[in-house]
């Protein structure tokens, strides 16, 4: 079963960016994002989220997001979906960057959580 | 107490003209505690509210699931999926009953889990969790409604934008409860809701 | 005497995109930016990070990072300048945003630091 | 054991050389713990390097500061303040002693101090810990040196990217422990320096 990561900021740019850095420590590993609003605005969208999960070729998800808003579409996008995810209240791009860097280790889930634990900093 | 098609649909139209006209007053509040868009946000999912509605909903749910869906799908701000859960949770509710007071309570337990926000976070909660109580009673009033959108004034934020600015945030009405406070509002002012 | 910030990302996309999720909140505060390499690789700059603090319009700077190398070239830059910088060892895009949010509210460096503090994630 | 302007310039351009052929391994290295680039980073700063040593620096404490600026601002990852920050150090040195083994004492020193690792986090710092001493007893070998660099396997990353891993940086040689090596053996190699 593969993980895979769904990125979601308020800023197109930072969407587009973060890949750009987990990439080169895991070339192997799906990453998806959605940033901005639906008509590209600072903000997030369920739409562009859902999407997000769809297009990404893993079985299974681990979803970070930059402020409290995204997370509650997030939630509503992962109420919607079939893909089983898992959302976390991390330093967006630390927690992205070190769940990348396990996934791509071949590291299983319960591992990367514990890694991820201490980097939890939302609520 | 009994909410139809028509009703709900002359309370959206009420709310939106109402988000309309206050739309820059309501980035105002936003401005000082937040990011200045709560207006322009809300304006934009009750354009597509109204528009949407324009076809009449073949039934309650249906009328709510279009609103809910407009608005998550539009506002782009926090405001998108509290309103749209509020909505979505009253479109669920009608399953079992048409009571306004019912539905305003599912709708009220929908933006509480969506948000995590509790009475006294300073959030629109405050005001819902105010309100909705005196709609069950039959006891809304506008003196009521402006007393609870008053009373987010003093709190200190603990959920949204405005919780990062702590004590800071003391001393202006937070812009959700202003805005929740007009769809109370308009529920006083459409004729055959309460 | 003003509060200004200073951004430092291996991502160029990702230091030219914070700002603009910044400026809805902070629209008074100088925030200058460094990202990437000089050449534009992923990676930083010690020279591009002088420069964002010489470009930066306050009289101290908070500065925020993303990755370990980048506080490096930070830590650099900050022995060669005159400016008073502030380094944070938080989550990046997070306390940035605290920062952001509260310098525009006029507190000040005290109140602001016991803000971050709970978002330290590095060390 | 003084360094000269002369046996500086040959001992960097004996490591350049190292570096340019084994780019590609110090990558491959970099690559399960890390981002895969250290060696194309090396390779970048070490040919700016050469490029500027070739004006004869006016004495010891220029060529430092011009290998060190060169570095810095030209490698991009990590390995760019730690090297450069190993050199600046020489350089301040150099005002006191041209004594090889106090001036790399120096440069350990900056390296700690800049990157904040300790002796046994699996960094560069583990290669010039063990390997200043020998410099300075005069019992610097070969042996000693793969020795060095074939420690960093076992150890778990305390800093740098290979941190993000924790137990599984376990198994990898440290490209910056690698290319760290390649620097003493050209100490070894560069007549007149040991
Ligand atoms: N977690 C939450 N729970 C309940 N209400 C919230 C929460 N976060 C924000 N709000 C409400 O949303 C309002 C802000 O909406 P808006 O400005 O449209 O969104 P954003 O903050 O994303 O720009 C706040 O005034 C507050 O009433
Ligand atoms: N904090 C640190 N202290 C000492 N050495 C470090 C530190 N961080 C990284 N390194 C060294 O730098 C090497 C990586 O360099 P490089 O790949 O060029 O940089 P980056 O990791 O930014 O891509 C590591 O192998 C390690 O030896
Ligand atoms: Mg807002
Ligand atoms: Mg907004
Ligand atoms: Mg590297
Ligand atoms: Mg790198």
């Amino acid at each position: 079963m593969s993980l895979g990561i769904t990125l979601v900021s308020h800023v197109p740019e930072i969407a587009n960016g973060l890949p750009k850095l987990l990439d080169q420590v895991a070339g192997d590993v799906s990453i998806t994002t959605a940033g901005g609003t639906d008509d590209g605005r600072i903000g997030t969208s369920m739409e562009k989220i859902m999407n997000a999960f769809s297009e990404n070729g893993a079985d299974e998800i681990l979803a970070f997001y930059d402020l409290g808003s995204a997370k509650m579409n997030l939630e509503m996008a992962i109420e919607m979906s079939d893909k089983k995810v898992h959302l976390y209240d991390t330093a967006f791009i630390e927690g992205a960057y070190t769940a990348a860097s396990l996934i791509q280790a071949g590291v299983g889930l319960d591992e990367i959580e514990t890694q991820l634990k201490p980097l939890t900093i939302k609520n | 107490m009994a909410l139809t098609v028509d009703t709900l649909t002359s309370w959206m139209n009420d709310f939106a003209g109402k988000i309309e006209a206050n739309a820059q007053y309501l980035s105002d509040l936003d401005t000082p505690i937040g990011d200045g868009d709560h207006g322009f946000n809300m304006k934009r999912g009750m354009t597509a509210v109204q528009e949407k509605l324009q076809t009449k909903p073949t039934d309650l749910q249906n009328g709510f699931k279009t609103i809910a869906m407009a608005l998550i799908s539009t506002v782009g701000g926090a405001s998108g999926p509290l309103y749209g859960t509020a909505f979505l949770e009253m479109a669920k509710k009608t399953s079992s009953t048409d009571d306004l007071g019912e539905l305003l309570d599912a709708a009220l337990k929908g933006i509480e889990m969506r948000g995590g926000a509790k009475p006294g976070d300073k959030t629109m909660v405050d005001v819902w969790n105010a309100l909705v109580p005196e709609v069950k009673n039959g006891t809304l009033t506008q003196e009521k409604i402006d007393a609870a959108v008053e009373a987010s004034k003093d709190m200190i934020a603990k959920k949204g934008r405005a919780s990062y600015l702590g004590e800071r945030s003391k001393g202006h009405i937070d812009p959700g409860s202003q805005s929740s406070g007009y769809l109370f509002q308009s529920l006083l002012e459409t004729e055959g809701l309460l």
